[in-house]
Formats: C-alpha cells, sequence, structure tokens
C-alpha cells in the first residue's frame, strides 16, 4: 500500500457547521460593505474546512460573471462568485500548489487593481521606451 | 495477675493477629458500621461509631505493628494511647456494645468490627477496667457455680419440683446418657418451666439426657468481659464433667452468649478441640423433629413472631432450626423486617443488662425493638435467648405494650402430643 | 523545568518510582499483615471456611438497598473509577504495554460520562463526610488527603481530555503526575484498602462460613 | 553603512518582481502565520521600505538538515523569496568564501552592522571539555555563540539542536550539549524547533522580524502564530481519536482507512507545530497523511520521550520491569517486619500473666 492511498477525507460535522457558519458571515459582511463600504476577507486556512465542507461552500457560492487568473510567481486565480461583492482568491506557487486561499467581500480585490509602484515602474519604462523610439526615429 | 494498664496494653499487643491488621489496614472511615449500630441509629452519638469504639486498639495496631506506624511514633506524629484514653472507652466498649455484631455486616470491606470489639474487651479487663457487675458475675460463677450465684441445692429442689410435676425422673450426674444439658442462671431463676419441658420433649423423643452437679452453669461472663482465662476455666469445668460422664453431646440452652462461649470460642480459649459435640437446645429440637421422633399437635394461632438472638443466629449460625419448629407449631408466624443475620439487638446483651448504669440507654435503643415488633402489630414474640427474654420483657413493659414474650422450647413442649392422645 | 520536561518524567523516572514504591509498599504491606498470623480454628466447624471467604469477598461488593443514602454516591464512583482507570483506551495502552495483554477499551463518550459522574459523586462524598455524624467523627486529616489524591487525578484527566485550562502538555503532566501521587499514597494510606479488603473479607467470610453464617 | 543601502522595493524591481507578486507573497506569508488578510497589505508596505537585514548564520553540532530543509526547493519557491531579503553574510555551508575569507566576512558583518545583525543558529553548544567537541576555525562553538552573539539585535535559534539540545542532547549527552538560550540570556531568542523547521515558517518568522519585530512567542520562545497549536489540535485525523478509532499497526484496517495512529506512537497531542496545516514539501503531506505518527521532532527531549512507537500514555520506560524486583524488595521487607512484628508480639505476650479469679475481686 502507498502513502496516497490512504484516504484522506473525514467526514466530520463540526466541519460543515464551520461551512455554514461561514456563508452567515458572508451576508454580514456583504451588508457592511454596501452600508459601510467595509470590505473584508476571510482566510480559509485558518478555518477548520475538510475538503467536503470546502465543495460543499464552493457550491453555494457558485460562479459569477468575472473570472482572472494571475501569472506572478506562479499562477492565481480570482472569480467573483454567484454572489456580486464576494470573490474568490486562490494563490499558488510557482509548483501549482494552493498556498493560500481566500474569499473576499469587496468591490474588487486589492490583487487584481494594478498597483502604484508597478505602474509607476511602467511609466518610466513606457517613456523611456517612447524615448528610445523617438531617438531612433531621429537618427 | 495484677491487672495494670501495662498489661492491658500487651494484652492488646497480643490479641492483634492478621485478621485485626487487615481490617485496620481496610477500614475506610466510611462510617456505615454506624448505621447497623443499634446504639448509634437510637440516640445519634457519633462516639458510638462501632470503629471509633476501637480507636485505641488501631493505633496500638498502627504504632505497633506497621512500618509507617513505626516511623510516625519515632518522629513523634503519634501520640501513644494513654490510660485516661482507655478509661475513656469503657464506656464505648463495654456500656455501649452488646457485641450484637450488626455493624459487621454493613461493613462494606467486611470487617468483623466485633470480633476486635472482643479482642479490645480483652485488653481492657487486663487493664483492670471491666465493669464491676461483669467482675461481680464471674466471681459467683467460678466460687459457687452460676452466674447468679445460687448453689446446686437450689437447682436440684428445682429438678425435683419439674420431676414431681411431670411425673419423669431426671438424671444428674447420670454417665454415658445422650445428652449433657447445660441450663443458663436466668433459665433456672426466672423461666424454671424450662426443665420439665425439655423432660416431656426428650422423654417422648427417647432421648436420654444429664445435668451435672459440676457445670450446669452455660453462661459464661468471662466472655462477655474478655477474660479468656476466665472464661477457659468455666469451660474447663464443662468439658471436664462431660469427659467424666463420657457424654458425646453437650446442649447449649436458649441463652445467645452461653452458645457462643461453648460452642464456638470454648475449644479456642482451653486450647484444644471437644471430645463431645455441641448444640444449640433449638439445632436438638429441630434435629428430633426431622428424625420424625418430634411429635406436635395443633397450632399455635397468635400472630407471633421471632426475634433471634445475636450470638445464636448472626453470630453462631443458628437460623434455620428456630425457623422449622415454629413451622411446625405456629400457623401465624410472620418474620420481622430485619431478622436473621440483620436483626437488630434486643440491648441487653454482650453484658451490658447486667450493667446497673446502662439502663437509660438500655431504655432509649429498646425503641427500635419496639417499633420492629408494632410494625407487625403481634400478640407474641418468641425467642431463644434468656437475655433476650428478659430485655424484651422488660422493655415491651416499660413501653406499655401489650405483647407476650415465649421462649421457643416452651413453645414446642405446650405443643408435644401427650402419651394419651398418641 | 518545562511542560515536555515534566511530561517526559512524569511518563519516564516518575511512573518507574511510583510503580516500584506501590508494589513495594503494598507487597510488604500484605507480608505484614498475613504474617500477623491467626490462632487455628478448634471448634467443631460446620464448614469449611475457604468457600464462604471466597463468596464474602464478592459478595460484599453488592449494594446493601438499605443504606443507599450512604453508599450510593461511593458506588458510582468505585464503578466510575474502574471504567476510567481500565477502559479509557489510551489507559489500555498503558496496561498493554505493561502486562502485554489488556481488556479493550470503551469510547471516550461512555469514558466522559463516568468522570463527570464520579467527579459529582466524589465532591458529594466529602459533602458527607462533614456532614455524616459518624463519617465526621473517624476523619483524620488522612482521610480528607486520601479523598484528595483520589479526586485529583479524575479532575486532572478530565481537564487534560478536554483542554482544558493550561496547556495539554502541562495538564497530560499533571495528571501523570496525580496519578503517581496515588499510587505512592496507596500502600501508605487507607487508600490500601484496594488490596486489603480481599483480605479483610476473606477473613471474615471464613470465619463465618465455619460458623455456617451465609453472610 | 546600513543607510547607503537601497530599500527593499527598489532591489525587488530592480530583480523584475512586481509588486503585485510581493503583495502575493505577504498575502501568503500573512496567512500561514493566522494574521488577519488586512495585515498583508501593511506586511507588504512595511517590508518594501525595510533594508536588506544582514544576517549572520552560525552552525555548531548539527546535521545540515536545517539548511537542507529551508534551500531544498527544486525552483524558487515564494518562499525562497525571504532570501532576497536579506543579506545572508555568513553560512558557512552555503557561502563561496571558505577559510580565512569567510572568517573575515563574518567580523566584517559583525562590525558593519554591529548592534543590528540578525543572528540564526542551528545546531547545539557543547560545553563538556571546554567545549572541544566542536570548533570552527579553531574557535570553540560556545566562545563563537558568546562573540557574535554580543552585537546581534536578536536571535533565532533554527532547529530543535538549537532551541533545545536536540539530538546531541539526547541522553547520555557525550558532549554535554545545551541549547542557544542556555548560553544566552540577555537578547531575545526566537526558537523555530523541528528536526527539521518548516521553511515556510522559518520564512513567515523572518518575515516578521522583519515588518513587524519579534513575534509573540509561547513559553518556549516558539512563534505562537506556527507553534500555538499541537499536531493534535489541527490533525485532520482527529476525529477518529474522538470516536475512538485507531489503528493498532501500520498495515492493518485502521491503517489503511486512515484511522488514528495514537496507539502508533503518534506524538501529536503534545507536540506543538504547523505541520498538520502548511504541511512538508510544499504543501503536499505531512507524517500522520503518510501514515505515521508524529515523533514529537519540535519538542525538548523528543529523543528521550520513550520511543517513537510507545503511545504517549504508555509508560516512557517500562515501569512493569520493576514490578518484579518490587515485589521481591517487598516480601523481603514484609518478612523484616513481620519479623520485628512476632519479636514484639511474643514480647508482650510473655508479660501478660493470666486473668485470674483475684482480679475479678478487686483488690
Amino acid at each position: 500500500m502507498r502513502s496516497f492511498d490512504i484516504p484522506l477525507e473525514v467526514v466530520d460535522t463540526n466541519s460543515r457547521r464551520m461551512a455554514e457558519a461561514v456563508m452567515h458571515e458572508l451576508a454580514t459582511r456583504l451588508r457592511a460593505l454596501v452600508e459601510r463600504e467595509e470590505p473584508h476577507s476571510i482566510d480559509l486556512r485558518s478555518l477548520p474546512l475538510d475538503p467536503a465542507a470546502k465543495d460543499w461552500l464552493r457550491e453555494q457560492l457558485g460562479q459569477g460573471e468575472v473570472e482572472a487568473n494571475l501569472d506572478s510567481i506562479g499562477s492565481s486565480k480570482v472569480y467573483e462568485t454567484g454572489f456580486s461583492g464576494i470573490w474568490w482568491v486562490s494563490h499558488s506557487d510557482p509548483e501549482e500548489r494552493v498556498v493560500a486561499e481566500f474569499i473576499e467581500v469587496c468591490w474588487i480585490p486589492d490583487i487584481l487593481q494594478s498597483q502604484r509602484e508597478d505602474v509607476k515602474h511602467s511609466l518610466h519604462t513606457l517613456e523611456n521606451s517612447i524615448n528610445v523610439a523617438e531617438r531612433g526615429d531621429e537618427l | 495477675m495484677t491487672t495494670s494498664f501495662e498489661q492491658g496494653i500487651n494484652t492488646l499487643k497480643k490479641v492483634i493477629d492478621a485478621p485485626i491488621a487487615s481490617y485496620f489496614s481496610s477500614c475506610t472511615s466510611c462510617g456505615l458500621c454506624a448505621q447497623g449500630c443499634v446504639f448509634y441509629t437510637e440516640i445519634g452519638d457519633a462516639r458510638y461509631t462501632p470503629i471509633h469504639r476501637l480507636e485505641p486498639m488501631r493505633r496500638i495496631w498502627e504504632q505497633e505493628y506497621t512500618v509507617l506506624g513505626r516511623l510516625k511514633k519515632l518522629v513523634g506524629l503519634s501520640k501513644a494511647v494513654t490510660q485516661q484514653e482507655l478509661q475513656d472507652h469503657v464506656e464505648l466498649v463495654f456500656e455501649s456494645c452488646t457485641t450484637c455484631g450488626r455493624c459487621s455486616m454493613m461493613c462494606p470491606v467486611g470487617n468483623d468490627i466485633v470480633y476486635m470489639i472482643r479482642k479490645m474487651r480483652e485488653g481492657m479487663t487486663a487493664a483492670g477496667l471491666a465493669p464491676k457487675e461483669l467482675k461481680v458475675a464471674a466471681t459467683k460463677t467460678l466460687e459457687k457455680g452460676s452466674v447468679m450465684g445460687f448453689p446446686m441445692d437450689t437447682l436440684e429442689a428445682m429438678v425435683r419440683a419439674a420431676e414431681k410435676e411431670t411425673g419423669i425422673k431426671i438424671n444428674i450426674d447420670e454417665p454415658n446418657v445422650d445428652y449433657l444439658l447445660l441450663l443458663s442462671s436466668a433459665e433456672v431463676m426466672q423461666f424454671n418451666e424450662i426443665i420439665g419441658a425439655l423432660a416431656q420433649i426428650f422423654e417422648q423423643a427417647g432421648v436420654t439426657w444429664t445435668l451435672s452437679s459440676t457445670a450446669h452453669e452455660a453462661g459464661n461472663p468471662g466472655m462477655h468481659m474478655g477474660a479468656s482465662d476466665i472464661e477457659a476455666e468455666m469451660i474447663n469445668r464443662i468439658v471436664a464433667a462431660a469427659e467424666e460422664l463420657n457424654i458425646k453431646r453437650v446442649i447449649s440452652p436458649e441463652c445467645g452468649h452461653a452458645y457462643m462461649a461453648i460452642r464456638w470460642e470454648g475449644p479456642n480459649v482451653i486450647g484444644r478441640p471437644y471430645p463431645f459435640k455441641v448444640y444449640h437446645i433449638i439445632e436438638v429440637l429441630d434435629r428430633l423433629r426431622a428424625e420424625g421422633r418430634l411429635k406436635t399437635t395443633g397450632c399455635e394461632d397468635e400472630r407471633l413472631t421471632f426475634h433471634d438472638p445475636c450470638q445464636a443466629a448472626r453470630r453462631g449460625g443458628v437460623n434455620e432450626p428456630q425457623r422449622n419448629l415454629l413451622n411446625m407449631v405456629t400457623c401465624n408466624f410472620v418474620e420481622m423486617k430485619d431478622t436473621q443475620a440483620c436483626n437488630w439487638c434486643c440491648g441487653g446483651g454482650g453484658g451490658v443488662s447486667s450493667i446497673e448504669s446502662t439502663e437509660p440507654l438500655r431504655k432509649k435503643i429498646f425503641h427500635r425493638k419496639r417499633r420492629q415488633i408494632e410494625e407487625l402489630d403481634v400478640t407474641t414474640v418468641v425467642t431463644m435467648c434468656a437475655t433476650c427474654r428478659n430485655t424484651l420483657e422488660e422493655g415491651i413493659e416499660d413501653n406499655g405494650m401489650e405483647v407476650e414474650v415465649l421462649g421457643l422450647t416452651e413453645v414446642v413442649a405446650n405443643h408435644l402430643l401427650k402419651e394419651k392422645e398418641a | 523545568m518545562n511542560e515536555i520536561e515534566l511530561l517526559n518524567w512524569a511518563r519516564g523516572p516518575g511512573l518507574t518510582y511510583a510503580t516500584i514504591f506501590m508494589v513495594f509498599g503494598l507487597t510488604l504491606r500484605v507480608i505484614e499483615i498475613l504474617a500477623m498470623g491467626r490462632d487455628k480454628e478448634l471448634a467443631e466447624v460446620r464448614a469449611s471456611g475457604v468457600a464462604n471467604g471466597w463468596r464474602m469477598i464478592l459478595k460484599r461488593s453488592i449494594p446493601e438497598p438499605r443504606n443507599w443514602k450512604y453508599i450510593t454516591a461511593a458506588y458510582i464512583w468505585h464503578i466510575g473509577l474502574l471504567i476510567v482507570v481500565f477502559f479509557f483506551i489510551p489507559h489500555t495502552q498503558l496496561f498493554r504495554d505493561v502486562f502485554g495483554w489488556w481488556f479493550g477499551g470503551v469510547p471516550s463518550f461512555i469514558i466522559d460520562f463516568f468522570t463527570v459522574l464520579s467527579i459529582a459523586a466524589l465532591l458529594y462524598t466529602l459533602v458527607q463526610r462533614f456532614t455524616d455524624p459518624a463519617r465526621r467523627i473517624l476523619s483524620r486529616m488522612s482521610d480528607y488527603l486520601a479523598w484528595l489524591v483520589t479526586f485529583l487525578p479524575f479532575v486532572t484527566g478530565y481537564m487534560a481530555f478536554h483542554r482544558l485550562g493550561t496547556d495539554y502538555t502541562l495538564m497530560l503532566a499533571l495528571h501523570i503526575l496525580s496519578v503517581e501521587l496515588l499510587m505512592v499514597a496507596l500502600p501508605i494510606s487507607k487508600l490500601s484498602h484496594a488490596v486489603t479488603f480481599f483480605m479483610a473479607r476473606y477473613y471474615t467470610g471464613s470465619s463465618f462460613g465455619r460458623r455456617g453464617i451465609q453472610a | 553603512m546600513t543607510s547607503e543601502k537601497p530599500v527593499l522595493a527598489d532591489e525587488l524591481q530592480r530583480r523584475g518582481i512586481s509588486r503585485r507578486s510581493f503583495l502575493k507573497f505577504c498575502s501568503s506569508i500573512a496567512s500561514a502565520m493566522a494574521m488577519s488578510p488586512a495585515m498583508a497589505s501593511e506586511m507588504a508596505e512595511k517590508l518594501a521600505y525595510t533594508r536588506r537585514q544582514s544576517v549572520i548564520w552560525l552552525s555548531f553540532q548539527e546535521c545540515t538538515g536545517c539548511t537542507e530543509s529551508i534551500t531544498r526547493a527544486h525552483k524558487p519557491s515564494l518562499e525562497s523569496l525571504i532570501f532576497d531579503f536579506v543579506s545572508l553574510d555568513y553560512h558557512h555551508t552555503l557561502q563561496a568564501a571558505s577559510g580565512d575569507a569567510a572568517e573575515h566576512a563574518r567580523e566584517m558583518a559583525m562590525h558593519d552592522n554591529g548592534g543590528e545583525y540578525l543572528l540564526i543558529v542551528d545546531g547545539s553548544i557543547p560545553l563538556k571539555d571546554g567545549g572541544v567537541y566542536s570548533t570552527i576555525a579553531g574557535i570553540t562553538n560556545l566562545e563563537m555563540l558568546k562573540q557574535v552573539a554580543a552585537d546581534a539585535a536578536a536571535i533565532v535559534s533554527v532547529g530543535t539542536c538549537a532551541a533545545y539540545g536536540g539530538l546531541p542532547r539526547a541522553d547520555p549527552n557525550p558532549t554535554g550539549a545545551v541549547a542557544v538560550s542556555d548560553i544566552i540570556s540577555d537578547k531575545p531568542i526566537i526558537n523555530i524547533p523541528g528536526c527539521p523547521p518548516m521553511p515556510v515558517v522559518m520564512t513567515g518568522v523572518l518575515a516578521h522580524v522583519l515588518t513587524f519585530g519579534i513575534p509573540e512567542l509561547d513559553s518556549l520562545g516558539r512563534p505562537k502564530a506556527f507553534f500555538g497549536d499541537s499536531i493534535h489540535d489541527r490533525c485532520y485525523r482527529r476525529p477518529f481519536y474522538d470516536r475512538g478509532q485507531f489503528a493498532k499497526s501500520f498495515d492493518d484496517e485502521g491503517a489503511r482507512k486512515g484511522w488514528c495512529l495514537y496507539e502508533l506512537g503518534c506524538k501529536g497531542p503534545t507536540t506543538h507545530n504547523a505541520c498538520a496545516t502548511l504541511k512538508w514539501n510544499n504543501g503536499t503531506s505531512f507524517p500522520i497523511q503518510s501514515g505515521h505518527g508524529c515523533i514529537g521532532c519540535s519538542e525538548p527531549d523528543f529523543w528521550d520521550a520513550g520511543g517513537f512507537y510507545k503511545a504517549l500514555s504508555t509508560g516512557a520506560d517500562n515501569p512493569g520491569q520493576w514490578a518484579g524486583n518490587a515485589m521481591l524488595a517487598g516480601v523481603a521487607g514484609g518478612a523484616a517486619a513481620a519479623y520485628l512484628n512476632r519479636g514484639k508480639k511474643k514480647q508482650a505476650s510473655d508479660a501478660v500473666e493470666p486473668v485470674t479469679i483475684d482480679d475479678m475481686r478487686g483488690k
């Protein structure tokens, strides 16, 4: 018998209850976002959810209109769930293993936003390349 | 010897044996023995907790016979038993304990507490602390041959009277007969109709028997007191008489402590087995019944109950014979709620009834017996111990109850099938 | 010394010392008692005392209903103690390790039930020790200490199992230490009745048996 | 000196690591440390404006497993980014320089960053016989530790050997090995025990030290973020424990079904580490998941806890082996006590005179 033949799933009723609690929390947080502009993020690793409970949660939330893939030292996948304002964010490392997973309640997840420093750097690069092109034209 | 505190302590050291060591080792101070004790339950004084009565003995055991106790004594953690302490325990060991042994039935770890009380009395007596009434009774028995101090002439006169009444010859010092009958002083003085009754029963059953002029007293104050030497001397007289008359069976009369002394303690205090067997009179009658030699007629139709004497029933193991006989001669016999091994003491045993100062205590504890009798709504209580009978009669009178007390032998005799009728 | 070192000590040398002390002490006590001897029975016996001696060992374990007020709590925690000590699965591991064989365990929720019950019963017996006059007059300091060393393993065990109080490692160490305290107390206190009661009952039972008393 | 160094943000940009990647790194670190997700951007902000931290890494009585653990990833992992954030000025296994040049690099770093450098230690320090059992460049470990620690800002003890003495300290401890904390008491010490420690823990702690300072530690000097829970508390097999379903051997039905390994000696209940949640080999698995109980490697004295395959509830030693002798001694003691008791009893019995009628009559 190989070690990966050992089943990993344990039916744990506590885990399912935890997933149900997450649904309630999301409702509260979504209200806070609408009424008070308060974003929130739930770290899924900090919750004792077994794979079955996580799947259940994923199923409940569904998939919405937006889906984005990042390529930044490993991939990241971000999609809006069936509930607008609730996002599922999962980060993988270069070996495609999930290293962090969040459910974010926000208008748009930070990680999708262009970062000011990156933009500044881009601007610099862009201007440089224009200058180089122009100089090239002059030549 | 000259009794002294030292003699007492040495005696206590002497009597501690493996059972006692195991008992003290096992006691968890749970206090359940108190629930068995009639003195504790009726009077409610915590000092009457049976195992508490043995505290000096426990300390001697611990200090002398356990490694830990020796150490504790060495470093002064454990105080030696004092004379005053023993003195204070006279009340608990003699005056408020009838050695009925009911506590021994309650103990969850199985301690035979009253076995220890008996041994403790041994030490107390060696320390010169035995109650004076018991000492007087012992003196009378040793000197006159009977607990109450009446001479043989008195008994002989009663025997002759019984002969006249029944027309049956009663032997004294007759050798080679089936049985040597012992009597207790209480029977001779108060319930002497027993002699005639037995003569009739034995006559009918075809049993030969005799009394002894040198050993007629079954009672043994030596046992109550815990003076084994004195107890042995009285036993030896009986053994000598039985041997001299070449009798193989000795009958202990309707007296609980006598049965305990002669049947169970006797061989052990004299240090050798008997050349004869000992029976309680009720055992003899029951055997005759079983053999069909005891023929009775009719039955007592009064509603009656039976009081099991502690030393014969709970401590002596005579439980069935009395019931067989009762079923033979009574038709309205009801058992007490607590009976046989768990019967409540009448309050007079263990020498307590002979100690004058205990009268108020006895009056208090009799209420247990009163309730036991009253809840049965009987008119008669039958028993098979002269001391119980006395105590019951006294208590019943004190409480103005309308209940009659009878000895079982007498009840059987009353229903004996007469020759003519046969 | 930190928690894990304390636990290692408790599981290692501590347990060994406690076991040695307990076995040595109890053996000594048993020999000490047996060697006191008892006189040979010279009266003609009705029956051999042996059978009734053994019968008494079992028979006195049966509760006497008339005393229910005084014995119920004690029975509960004694039974609880037996179940918890000998049938809690981690405990069965210990016994299996020591003896090479042991019974199966029972599910933890049953152990939990008996632990709570036993703790409550023990508390009640303490109340009784203060309130019942007979028990109070008999109680010496050693009786209260014996109660305490019996009580502690239940409480520490419960707390360790439920991750209550302090860190589990420390709680487990305290639990094992409290049991070791109990083991040390066994031969030097009235707790030795756990072993000597066999003798007490046997002696009484055999002497009763000889006289034909069945009780 | 340090102020002349560029801030991390510029370094990263120079290496082509986007700010977004950096944010992602911080998110995963914050998550691993069970910090609130909101802290991730704060950490990113702070980290971006720190300068590369000078680190001196001393290896004493060790097996290099700790270094292996942290550097073993085949591809550059997210966690290995941390090495871009620090300046590893001395590490005698990893550095290119050797001999005097290496020692010189250490002295330079100490000189240039006095009071600010971070000291990382792996391995225990032998004290016996003047510490001769382990020396570097002729300097005993004890000596070197004291020297380097004197001007360090903080010390990180990596691995169980440095944190608690580990294998070298196991009974009978022939070299007199001790932990860093047994020698240094005037500097903050963070213990990252484990044999070896988890790479992500190392990364997380360094990131925390660089941004928020020294993390909250437990009584054994371990960051609570990683060592706050026991393996057992976070074990996915925990429900089997609660239900009393235990594997009895490594090849029985229970083992195949993935039941609890308690009876097979798992030390999960008393072991504090993050294996059950963060897992090893980039999150692949951890010992219990692959069918072996936890051996408790992140706890002090784990080698001396009675064997990896003895259940936690059993004696570490075998208490039963002494029972026979204890009983014999008890018999001997009992016999001696009995002899004394019998003598005493006989003496008392001999002193007792019979009670006679004269005693009854009184004087």
